[in-house]
């Protein structure tokens, strides 16, 4: 095996933060490896370890090792299970995930109920959500979004790995309600407000 | 129970999406399980059995309606959005019911596919959160390096000195710690007594008004060329000054000074006492 | 590669502290291996991974993973950057050259200021003193002296090649802060406030 594979795998090793092919290179300045063959790296190492115990994965545009799914049965009980999200909290984080980015008002006009401040700070606490800004309307409302963690923490490597997001896509369920409606109702009916319809403009530009 | 305050529910979510259908008369009557209205109504769809697209509003609306009845049968505290909710569902059914002739805009239809697209959206959100949650997940099915050495970038300085600032700040600290004496003795001063004498001895060979300049040592006659000093003539200046001034207190001189920062003169007092 | 090595593979990476053949297997109960099989399978990923950039090491009957020895330089980069030798330093550094070998007590006296120990060793890491014994006096206190690297760096062929006394007096730079002052007012101003007595001081320093 190459001196730079070699490399690449020890410096992941050592990591203890997920590292992107950039950082790689950077912080093998010395060995003059280009962008180009740390990437050719990642993919070699990637393959190699994909029937072993412990995986490369690429999350978000970050590597790190981990441990193969198939053997959780395995480790698991040596690690206490996670804290388990409230049924608010994991509609409230799927929301945000398909949706990004989205306004409490959105979330809860989807859940059809108020969402507490609480909930949103505590999956921003998690590390999974984060503030994307303002959405540029009356009250300028906070926009959020999913984070690289968010991604790793659930095993995507972007955001276009979100289960069942293109059949969703596809049959207009991530389409805000005005706007369903108007398609259905072979679009003669009232506008759409312009929260929905940037809403629904966002929607389609994370899409792409 | 204000509609912001319902209580969280706590009942599992897979086990409550995934619950079979209650018996007819086993219905669960704690509308804390249902998150809002719209939570209750989606679960009621669900037990309909169908595509939510293919599900019937009008029995949708009877089930909602006929559960909160019962349970403010039972007494049961029911939140006011329920009850708003209720009340609109129980419009929207008699809408639904009347002749289509009378309906008023938006008709019952469109009120009904806005709710039956809430409840899709809904059930989607529903699905995905729980398929998320079933994913392998870092640290509870898949774990990253127990105890990764971490990767270090020390920061090392490059000390910067240039040889002149080093000779330089030697040369500092020997002028900064030199003996404060040295500086002292190094310096010339013309002391009151030799400036009493200078002035008592000069006031006796004249008897007109002199300047105070005049009483001072010559600038450049001197042996030693010292009293070129500027540091030194002031010193005989101050001298000679406060020499004029002890002699006046004596009785020996007179001082006199036509205006402000004027000349001060000065003439011996013998004269006066003697004329 | 078997389950059982997959697993042990899985079972070291994940672990937060080196484990014993009996520790893991007692931690894969569930896969029924032997003690035997489990050391037979910790050989074969140790020589497995003998030629990667991360190796499977035993350290007293225990187990764990780390990366090559010959990568540790990668793992530890370092990051040089100029930074200017404070006016302590400099004293500090100046008088040891001077003055070699010196105490810090010997330091402090001629510098008239307390010495930080910080200040020495940032010398001694900057690499231009070094520890040169100890004074046979009571105490036994450390004396320092200058090194190679400390002529190399400024450019002296050796110790003799620093002015002398005589030298910096003649230059000026051996003068009296207010005699320097004196001279340059022409000694018929009025008393300086502080920072122009500085200011003129480096005045004359500089103008030699």
């Amino acid at each position: 095996m190459s001196d730079l594979v070699r490399a690449v795998e020890a410096t992941l090793f050592a990591a203890t933060e997920p590292m992107g092919a950039e950082a790689i290179a950077a912080h093998l300045a010395q060995s003059d490896a280009s962008l180009a063959e740390v990437r050719g790296a990642l993919a070699e190492l990637a393959a190699f370890y994909a029937p072993r115990g412990v995986h490369l994965v690429e999350r978000g545009g970050k590597w790190h090792f981990q441990t193969a799914p198939d053997l959780a049965h395995l480790l698991r009980r040596e690690h206490e299970e996670s804290r388990k999200l409230s049924r608010a909290a994991t509609e409230c984080l799927a929301i945000i995930a398909y949706h990004e980015p989205v306004s409490r008002a959105e979330i809860e006009s989807i859940r059809g109920v108020q969402t507490a401040k609480g909930t949103v700070d505590l999956l921003m606490e998690a590390g999974w959500v984060r503030i994307a800004g303002r959405r540029e309307v009356p009250g300028r409302p906070v926009i959020y979004a999913t984070t690289p963690a968010f991604l790793a923490h659930f095993g995507l490597a972007s955001r276009r790995d979100l289960p069942g997001i293109e059949e969703l896509r596809a049959t207009g369920l991530l389409d805000p309600v005005e706007e369903a409606f108007e398609a259905l109702m072979g679009g003669d009916g009232a506008q759409p407000d312009g929260e929905s319809l940037r809403h629904s403009a966002d929607g389609v530009a994370q899409g792409e | 129970m204000s509609q912001s305050a319902l209580p969280l529910p706590v009942l599992d979510e897979a086990a409550h999406l995934f619950a079979p259908a209650p018996a007819e008369n086993a219905l669960i009557l704690e509308l804390e399980n249902w998150e809002g209205p719209l939570d209750l109504l989606l679960d009621l769809a669900r037990r309909q059995k169908v595509d939510l697209r293919q599900i019937s509003i009008l029995e949708l609306v009877d089930q909602y309606i006929a559960y909160i009845e019962r349970a403010e049968a039972l007494k049961l505290e029911v939140a006011a959005d329920y009850l708003v909710m209720a009340a609109w569902l129980a419009y929207l059914k008699s809408a639904m019911l009347l002749p289509r002739e009378e309906q008023e805009e938006p008709s019952p239809e469109e009120l009904a596919l806005r709710l039956q697209l809430r409840l899709q959206r809904l059930a989607a959100m529903r699905e995905a959160a729980a398929r998320l949650m079933a994913r392998d997940r870092l640290g509870r099915d898949v774990f990253r390096r127990g105890a990764p050495e971490g990767l270090r970038v020390d920061k090392r300085a490059l000390w910067q000195c240039e040889t002149y600032d080093l000779i330089a700040a030697y040369g500092q600290v020997k002028a900064r710690t030199a003996p404060v004496v040295h500086m002292v003795a190094d310096r010339k001063v013309m002391t009151l007594e030799s400036a009493l004498a200078r002035v008592g001895a000069l006031l006796g060979m004249t008897l007109d008004w002199m300047e105070l300049s005049a009483f001072l040592p010559p600038m450049s006659a001197d042996a030693h060329g010292d009293w070129a000093d500027p540091r030194l003539r002031r010193s005989a200046l101050a001298s000679s000054f406060v020499a004029a001034l002890e002699l006046a207190k004596q009785g020996k001189a007179e001082l006199a000074q036509d205006e402000c920062f004027g000349p001060l003169r000065l003439r011996g007092a013998a004269r006066e006492v003697s004329a």
